[in-house]
């Protein structure tokens, strides 16, 4: 039994890596087509890395090193408790919940790492990131409270089964609001144009990975495809009825990541407070609603 | 055999035999008070055993009760009479090196008048004789606040006459009501007759007692002098006033209502009356600056606590009561002979003189901090167990105005907390502003042994209150049941 | 000739003595006076309301071994006659040690072009609180701006002295 | 050995080590640790020992009975444990200030009390030592002189408040059952009418609300955290706080027993749920404040009542899961917040008294030790998921969430990301970002200050991945109280409709972990830079003007702070306002003039005979 | 993709990546950068060559220097260049960093920009055209397939040599030495 798991493991692992850079790349591309120029071809993250694995870097100390390896290894940990398919090698250690909480270890490290680097850009790249967080929190618990307590259970893998069973959770009203509020905050969690305050390139420098040299930079990147794959694959789950055969599930993903980059390509970016407000006006109110159904009707 | 007289006989004497020492040498007279009340204390303990079982009557002059004056020594009565010897004993070690004057013969006659009165009024069984130890509580005390000289003290001291003198012929005109109507100035015999307090005849003179000998006892209306006579008095005199003289005429009260009148309904009065004078007292402590003003109000404040516990007329209430005079008697005597010394090393009165206190006199601050404690009623201090009966006797009521009540008490003890608190923390935790005289000073050991004692019997009884509960349990039982201290006197 | 022009001719005329006041267009008043009157001038024409100093600009006359400073002032108002007038206050300074009093107590944001004059032309401004370089990152005994510095023999001997590396490298 | 004998040596260790004192420093020193470790070990050999012993003193005829089981054990011994550490802790702080000797007293005393009430059988012995408690904490708080007079004022009166409503409570207990033993007193209540039994539980939830810090009672907390000597606050918030759980969990489970407890009330207006609003209250609005306070240790204060609103959530909520979620939150926040007071300490003893979050920064490379500590701290303070506060704010999510109350859930949560925030505030802006010139030379914490943090970070770690010892201990306790226990093996908890293995998700972590830094390992080698070699768009960083992390998060302070003004605080100052003045009011009456005094006499004669002739009252 | 590219790509995937992924740092040092901004946007874009603007340093390869370099502008260059990662190229703009172009008698200016930094390429014309970046795009790929494109080697070995030359200039430079020098 065990072996299947690391099995598992390794399979899931090496398919998000896979399936994120695809899908950062594919980004790229789809973004140079709205902007009517050719574009790099769609293996440019991966030929990113190679370069930067192979850069010399520099590194402000033992913490700046722990920090991303911290966040890396967060974010591939909270991919295990995720279900593809039927392969979900850690459902049985931990639910939603669990999820929530790995999800938070990512940023921490990141932060951790930025704060050694002793670069008052960094500190602010940080604040805003927390801050970012902070806001897209509020809606996002709202969401998942509403998920849990329709469906009564805290383990993500009862509520793919159950949405197998009943169909996807938009027919309900209120998933179908909580739905709509998280497509509104997508673009925060994945840090897309209207909310790409952490890494604005223009105002802050590229934020928190402002000191990340060859390697360190090479990690980053991974980390924001598991980043991007997690927050897809958590969506897909959550509302659209987890993945009956991963290619199903995998272009669910895409459609919907489709959708963000078009609004990403055309959007300006919010200031901090702007942001903040915005999320917890409109998405607060529709999850909020949605919980409220759900309490209600019980 | 030890008779009661002899407590008010030796120190009464000794007291007119002061000035003839004074002849021999001039510092013999400061050990006369130390002697008569030592004795006084060793009698008092003696007849302790004896008293409990059953009260001890003495007729003077061999005529019988109703017509001779005669002393009724029961638990009441002796406890009274351990608490003044105690207290009056260890406020004269305290003078041997407070009263510095050259001529200090009146200081100590007058001592020993006051507390020969105090013992008096707590020993006697005839209300005339009772009037007149009274009388000489009421005089020297009235000469000892103008000890000084000085013009508040003289000030205060008038003020003080002129109300004590209203109150003394208040009581006097109700001693002539009675003695018209009756005849006779036995209390047992009086408390036969008194069938119900409700004709005329007999509410006035209950009024005028209750009036007149509230002044001394310091209730709400009638207390406008005790502020000041505290304050500006010497302060081994005020530990004394504070100790004794109010509670002496809080019992004299409680005597007059309950075995003379058996009055029943006027108690639910005098509890609201309690918690008046409580509440008025601790709001005026909270904003004094100075030390001995504050100490003052907030003996105010206990006595309106006593009297609401004493007036609540169950046999808890009574015991809960007696309890909380003996810890103000002890705590508030402690505060004052610490707070004298102080006021006397540091110069001024107010409380920002204090600061930094705890560390120039570590041990009158120790004292100081834990008698604070023990009147607020935090517990390992005699207070707590007091506090702790008052709402036991309260609550035991089970009526709504009760627990109304207890809630307005306990906020005062709020109040009281927060400016002793104000006060401890000057002490331990300000720094010293004029750092001249920083260098430790220990108090000589006559401060420090009256201090040191009272202290060790504030923790003692505190820790283990048994030793004093069931005396005032059979005292509280005299208070109540009426008939058998009339049987029991009467032949 | 508009008559503001004539009128400020006049006054300034009835003021100061030795001072010449030309009107030479529409819109321009030049004013050129000795060295030290030029502060008393400015600060009367900005109390009655040119307010703005444009620019300090500096003329090198070689020949006649004099430098030309050129305050141009104008005026922030809205009515439009005085608003289009451009005042001009020469004055001439030897070239050798060429001293000024600073303007800046009248025109506080003449602080820049005092200290470009004073890197470029080498003109020390007295009572100025920061003559400190503004542009140029290395010391010149000859300032640039001045006529008889030869950029040429300057870049020769200070830019092409420096040897490439592979020389430098093969000559050790 | 029996518990007697544990109280003397608590109380005398208290005294002795003052006169010790007045001796040499060193044997007072050897002496109170000394003190405290056997107070630690004592209590610990206590272990599945349930004994009651009755000793009838003098006291009013109240027996004073002294019991322990494994409920009064887990908090004893946290008390001691922490206890011993924080004297540890302040054996370098204290010792260039004033009068230690009464310092160290006082500690012992106050650690001595709480072992005191934790231990004690009896609701009489309970307030005796709750009252100790207080005095003493009152002049500990006062210790550091200044603001801290103010601070400890403001906490005794609210502190003797509290106990004065208790003692009524107590009084009216004893008058209607007449005794006061926990155990003959349990069963009683149940047939008591429930207005009666509401009576009871709003006086003593007041006393236990103020020590407790609940949110309209809290006010004394923040100064009085940030005042204390640091030591000293690491037991104040980490235990003493912990007092007022103790007494409510008293009150609702021994006492009232749960079963009474849960149907007080029906609805949305059952006890149960107005006290976890409550608890929610205490959750939010301190982390929202706590958010916006620059003084380090300020921060702590806010963050403790913030942290106490989660174990009061889960306590009241009533459900098993939610108490033992409660009760292990309880234990971790004593460990990690005492901790992270520490690490302020001990910063604050380097930096001499610096506590000021936007004048320190780039201490890590000074103080590794203390960072570790902090870092490890805050990751227990948020529950991230390796540490101990994890499991308990799952165990409290997971049963708010599935017991449809999903609103509660979401203070609770929204209340995790506010610790978020702040506690990266504090870790950010003490020891990352440019180091200052002025601390360029400060040292590394010295050894007895690195001791306690060390042991009390391993401890996060370990009962975070460990979750079953202290469930254990936690199942014992709820089947004392008569709730079936949790299904827990010894990585975490096995219930059907949620389970948590600590084991898989060590391992997990542990070996992408290792993966990732051999990734890490492999590629070139990168040289380490010091902090001037910065990015500064081309120019070389200034010394000292390169430190951004001023008032960290000023969007949302800016946001927020003028709907989070302090009005509970307003309202307690206007009170008291309001007393003085009716005091100045009254003291008019004492005009001076005898004449006045004289007129009060015959008027009060006049009314008593007024009264008598027209009512016949008597 | 043809079978030798891939073939290429194996045996040597570090020489593919420093190619295929060029991060150009966005630094505007003269007036050649008004030629960036169309040569990365729309109309010619350099992103399919992998060439992509980046904010720091820390993260670019290619260091782009356009225009003229005047004497200030110098250290900045100098402190960027010095903070890149190691394989690291740069391309000089125009004819002014190659011998001062049309400022090669001001006292201002910098003439020949490889006494100070190594530059790899270089770029003919007064503001090439966006079509010439691409070309030496291009050609900086054939020289670092056959590696010849190593002015980070150089300057990491004559680093004494640049920093005499770049303090004859500059004078006293803040940051300390990179290399601490092995030689002299």
């Amino acid at each position: 039994m065990v072996m299947n798991t690391i099995l598992e493991i390794i399979i899931i692992i090496l398919l998000a890596a896979i399936i994120g850079l695809f899908f950062l790349g594919l980004s790229r591309k789809i973004m140079a087509r709205i902007h009517w120029r050719y574009g790099p071809p769609i293996a440019q993250p991966v030929i990113d890395i190679i370069k930067l694995f192979n850069q010399t870097s520099m590194s402000h100390g033992k913490l700046f090193n722990f920090g991303i390896i911290f966040s890396l290894s967060g974010s591939v940990v909270v991919l295990l408790f995720l279900p593809l398919g039927e392969m979900c090698p850690l459902s049985s250690s931990g639910g939603l919940l669990v999820i929530l909480y790995c999800m938070l270890i990512a940023p921490l490290g990141l932060a951790l790492s930025g704060g050694e680097a002793a670069n008052p850009i960094t500190s602010i790249g940080i604040s805003r990131k927390f801050l970012l967080a902070f806001g897209y929190e509020l809606p996002l618990l709202l969401i998942l409270l509403t998920v849990m307590t329709h469906f009564n259970t805290i383990s993500i893998v009862d509520i793919v089964n159950m949405q197998l069973q009943t169909g996807w959770s938009f027919q309900h009203l209120p998933l179908l609001l909580s739905g709509i509020a998280y497509i509104l905050i997508l673009p925060a969690i994945l840090d897309l144009r209207p909310f790409e305050l952490i890494q604005a390139p223009q105002e802050i420098s590229s934020g928190p990975m402002i000191e990340y040299g060859g390697k360190f930079l090479a990690l980053a990147t991974i980390q924001h495809a598991f980043n991007v794959f997690i927050s897809l694959s958590l969506f897909t789950n959550l509302f659209l009825g987890g993945a009956e055969n991963p290619g199903y599930f995998f272009l669910k993903m895409l459609i919907v990541f489709i959708i963000l980059l078009f609004v990403n390509a055309v959007t300006p970016r919010f200031r901090i407070e702007q942001a903040i407000k915005f999320l917890w006006r409109w998405p607060a109110l529709l999850a909020f609603a949605g919980l409220i159904i759900v309490s209600v009707t019980g | 055999m030890v008779n009661p007289v002899l407590l008010i006989v030796i120190p009464l004497g000794l007291a007119f035999v002061v000035p003839f020492f004074g002849f021999i040498s001039k510092k013999i007279e400061k050990f006369i008070p130390f002697v008569a009340l030592f004795f006084n204390l060793i009698v008092s303990l003696r007849l302790f055993p004896r008293v409990l079982e059953q009260p001890v009557h003495v007729s003077i002059g061999g005529f019988v009760p109703p017509f001779g004056i005669n002393l009724v020594a029961g638990p009441i009565g002796i406890l009274f009479t351990v608490l003044i010897a105690l207290v009056g004993f260890l406020v004269s070690i305290y003078a041997f090196d407070y009263i510095k004057e050259k001529d200090q013969e009146k200081y100590h006659i007058l001592y020993l008048l006051l507390l020969t009165g105090a013992t008096g009024v707590v020993l006697t069984g005839d209300i005339f004789n009772l009037f007149v130890f009274f009388e000489i509580l009421c005089i020297s005390s009235y000469s000892l606040v103008a000890y000084f000289g000085d013009k508040t003290s003289i000030e205060s001291a008038v003020k003080y006459l002129i109300q004590g003198a209203l109150g003394s012929c208040l009581i006097l005109m109700g001693i002539g009501l009675l003695y018209g109507q009756f005849g006779t100035l036995n209390m047992a015999d009086l408390a036969g007759n008194i069938k119900s307090v409700h004709s005329v005849s007999i509410f006035v003179p209950l009024v005028l007692f209750i009036t007149g000998f509230g002044v001394e006892a310091a209730i709400f209306p009638l207390n406008a002098w005790l502020p000041d006579a505290h304050s500006s008095a010497p302060s081994s005199i005020s530990a004394v006033l504070s100790g004794i003289a109010i509670e002496v005429g809080l019992y004299a009260m409680i005597r007059v209502v309950f075995t003379l009148f058996g009055a029943s309904s006027i108690l639910t009065f005098l509890m609201l009356l309690g918690v008046i004078t409580l509440l008025i007292g601790e709001l005026c402590a909270f904003c004094q600056e100075n030390i001995k003003r504050m100490l003052a109000y907030s003996s105010i404040g206990q006595i309106g606590l006593m009297l609401f516990a004493l007036s609540i007329a169950s046999s808890y209430g009574i015991t809960g009561g007696l309890f909380q005079l003996v810890s103000h008697t002890l705590g508030k005597s402690l505060l004052f002979l610490a707070a004298g010394y102080m006021i006397y090393r540091s110069g001024s009165m107010n409380i920002s003189s204090f600061e930094g206190m705890g560390k120039r006199m570590p041990y009158t601050a120790l004292a100081f901090t834990i008698g604070a404690f023990s009147i607020v009623g935090l517990p390992p201090f005699i207070g707590f167990p007091g506090k702790l009966m008052i709402v036991k006797a309260a609550l035991f009521e089970q009526e709504m105005l009760y627990t109304v009540l207890i809630f307005f008490i306990l906020l005062a003890t709020v109040i009281e907390g927060a400016y002793y608190f104000r006060v401890v923390q000057a002490l331990y935790f300000k720094e010293e502003k004029n750092t001249q005289n920083q260098k430790r000073e220990i108090a000589p050991l006559s401060i420090l042994i009256p201090i040191f004692i009272l202290t060790g019997f504030i923790v003692v009884i505190g820790i283990y209150p048994k030793l004093i509960t069931d005396v005032l349990v059979s005292s509280a039982s005299e208070l109540l049941n009426r008939a058998d201290y009339i049987k029991s006197v009467m032949p | 000739m508009n008559h503001t022009g004539t009128s400020l001719k006049e006054n300034l005329l009835s003021y100061f003595d030795d001072i010449l006041v030309e009107i030479s267009d529409e819109h321009r008043l030049t004013i050129s006076c000795k060295k030290d009157s030029v502060i008393t001038i400015l600060s009367s024409l900005n109390r009655n309301g040119y307010n703005h100093l444009a620019l300090i600009s500096c003329v090198d006359w070689i020949k006649d071994n004099e430098l030309e400073l050129v305050y141009i002032i104008s005026a922030y108002t809205e009515d439009s006659e005085k608003g289009k007038m451009n005042i001009l206050v020469k004055t001439k300074i030897a070239r050798e040690k060429p001293e000024l009093l600073t303007v800046m107590s009248i025109y506080e944001n003449a602080e820049p072009y005092e200290r470009e004059l004073h890197e470029l032309y080498g003109i020390n401004f007295k009572g100025h609180p920061r003559l400190i370089p503004l542009l140029l990152e290395r010391e010149y005994e000859i300032p640039p701006f001045r006529k008889d510095f030869d950029t040429r023999k300057y870049v020769q001997d200070v830019f092409d002295k420096i040897p490439f590396v592979e020389d430098k490298k093969g000559r050790k | 050995m029996n518990l007697i004998i544990l109280l003397a040596i608590a109380f005398g260790g208290a005294l002795i080590t003052y006169f010790l004192g007045k001796i040499s420093q060193k044997i007072r020193d050897i002496f109170a640790v000394f003190i405290s470790l056997a107070l630690a070990v004592i209590a610990a050999c206590f272990y599945n020992v349930s004994s009651r012993e009755i000793y009838y003193t003098g006291f009013l005829d109240f027996p004073f009975v002294l019991r322990v089981n494994t409920f009064s054990w887990f908090f004893a011994v946290t008390i001691a444990v922490i206890g011993l550490f924080s004297i540890i802790f302040s054996l370098n702080y204290i010792r260039k200030r004033g009068n230690t000797d009464f310092y160290y007293s006082m500690m012992l005393l106050v650690i001595a009390s709480m072992i005191g009430i934790v231990l004690s059988g009896d609701l009489v012995s309970f307030y005796i030592f709750w009252e100790i408690m207080s005095w003493s904490t009152f002049l500990l708080i006062s210790y550091n002189r200044g603001p801290a007079i103010s601070a400890g004022m403001k906490y005794i009166i609210m502190s003797v408040t509290g106990s004065v409503v208790m003692l009524v409570g107590i009084v009216s207990l004893y008058l209607h059952y007449d005794t006061l033993v926990y155990t003959e007193l349990s069963g009683l209540l149940n047939n008591a009418s429930s207005g009666y039994i509401l009576f009871i539980i709003i006086l003593f939830f007041i006393a236990f609300g103020v020590k407790n810090a609940i949110w309209p009672l809290h006010v004394w907390l923040p100064p009085a955290h940030s005042e204390a000597p640091s030591p000293f606050s690491s037991v104040l918030s980490g235990i003493l706080i912990k007092i007022g759980t103790y007494g409510i969990i008293l009150l609702i489970f021994v006492i009232i027993q749960i079963n009474v407890f849960l149907n007080l009330g029906e609805g949305i207006l059952s006890v149960r749920y107005i006290i976890s609003i409550i608890g929610v209250i205490t959750i939010l609005i301190p982390t929202f404040i706590a958010l916006l306070q620059d003084d380090a240790k300020r921060l702590l204060a806010w963050s403790t009542i913030a942290q106490a609103g989660y174990i009061i959530l889960g306590i009241a909520y009533g459900t098993s899961e939610s108490v033992a979620g409660g009760m292990f939150h309880f234990f971790n926040h004593a460990i990690f917040k005492s901790l992270l007071f520490m690490v302020v300490g001990a910063v604050e003893y380097r930096t001499n008294g610096v506590r000021d979050l936007n004048s320190l920064g780039g201490l890590i490379k000074k103080m590794p030790v203390t960072f570790i500590g902090g870092l490890i701290g805050i990751c227990g303070l948020i529950g991230v998921p390796l540490t101990n506060g994890f499991v308990s704010k799952w165990l409290i999510y997971k049963t708010l969430i599935l017991n449809n109350s999903p609103f509660l859930a979401f203070a609770a949560l929204l209340g995790t990301w506010g610790t978020i925030l702040y506690s990266y505030k504090l870790i950010h802006n003490m020891f990352l970002g440019q180091l200052p010139e002025k601390y360029e030379k400060i040292k590394k914490a010295p050894f007895s200050m690195q001791l306690p943090i060390v042991i009390l970070s391993l401890a996060i770690i370990f009962f975070g991945i460990i979750p079953g010892l202290p469930l254990h201990v936690i199942n014992s306790i709820e089947s004392g109280f008569g709730m079936e226990p949790l299904t827990i093996n010894i990585w975490g908890i096995a219930s059907d409709t949620g389970t948590i293995n600590m084991l898989n998700i060590f391992t997990a972590v542990l070996v992408i972990g290792i993966m990732v830094w051999l990734i890490f390992k492999v590629s070139k080698k990168s040289t380490v830079i010091g902090q001037y070699d910065n990015y500064a768009a081309g120019t070389t960083v200034p010394k000292d003007k390169y430190n951004y992390s001023v008032n960290f998060y000023d969007p949302l302070c800016r946001m927020i702070s003028p709907y989070l003004k302090d009005f509970i605080d307003d309202f307690y100052m206007s009170l008291a306002r309001s007393i003085k003045n009716t005091g100045n009011g009254i003291r008019r009456i004492y005009t001076g003039d005898v004449g006045h005094y004289v007129i009060y006499i015959i008027l009060f004669l006049a009314l008593l005979i007024f009264i008598q002739i027209n009512w016949e009252l008597w | 993709m043809d079978r030798n590219k891939l073939g290429k790509w194996l045996q040597s995937p570090g020489k593919m990546g420093q190619k295929y992924s060029l991060h150009a740092l966005y630094f505007c040092t003269g007036c050649g950068i008004i030629e960036i901004p169309p040569t990365i946007t729309a109309r010619w874009d350099a992103e399919r060559f992998g060439v992509i603007p980046v904010a720091t340093p820390r993260q670019a390869n290619l260091f782009l220097i356009t225009g003229y370099v005047s004497v200030k502008t110098l250290r900045p260059i100098i402190r960027s260049y010095e903070q890149m990662p190691e394989p690291k190229f740069t391309v000089g703009f125009g004819s002014c960093p190659i011998n001062g172009g049309m400022y090669w008698d001001s006292y201002n200016t910098i003439k020949h920009l490889d006494k100070y930094i190594p530059i790899d390429g270089w770029i003919a014309g007064c503001m090439p055209r966006p079509e010439a970046v691409f070309v030496a795009v291009t050609h900086l790929w054939t020289l670092i397939d056959k590696g010849m494109a190593d002015g980070y080697k150089k300057y990491r070995e004559d680093y004494h040599y640049y920093r005499e030359n770049q303090e004859k200039i500059l004078g006293k430079l803040e940051w300390p030495p990179l290399f601490s020098s092995k030689k002299m």
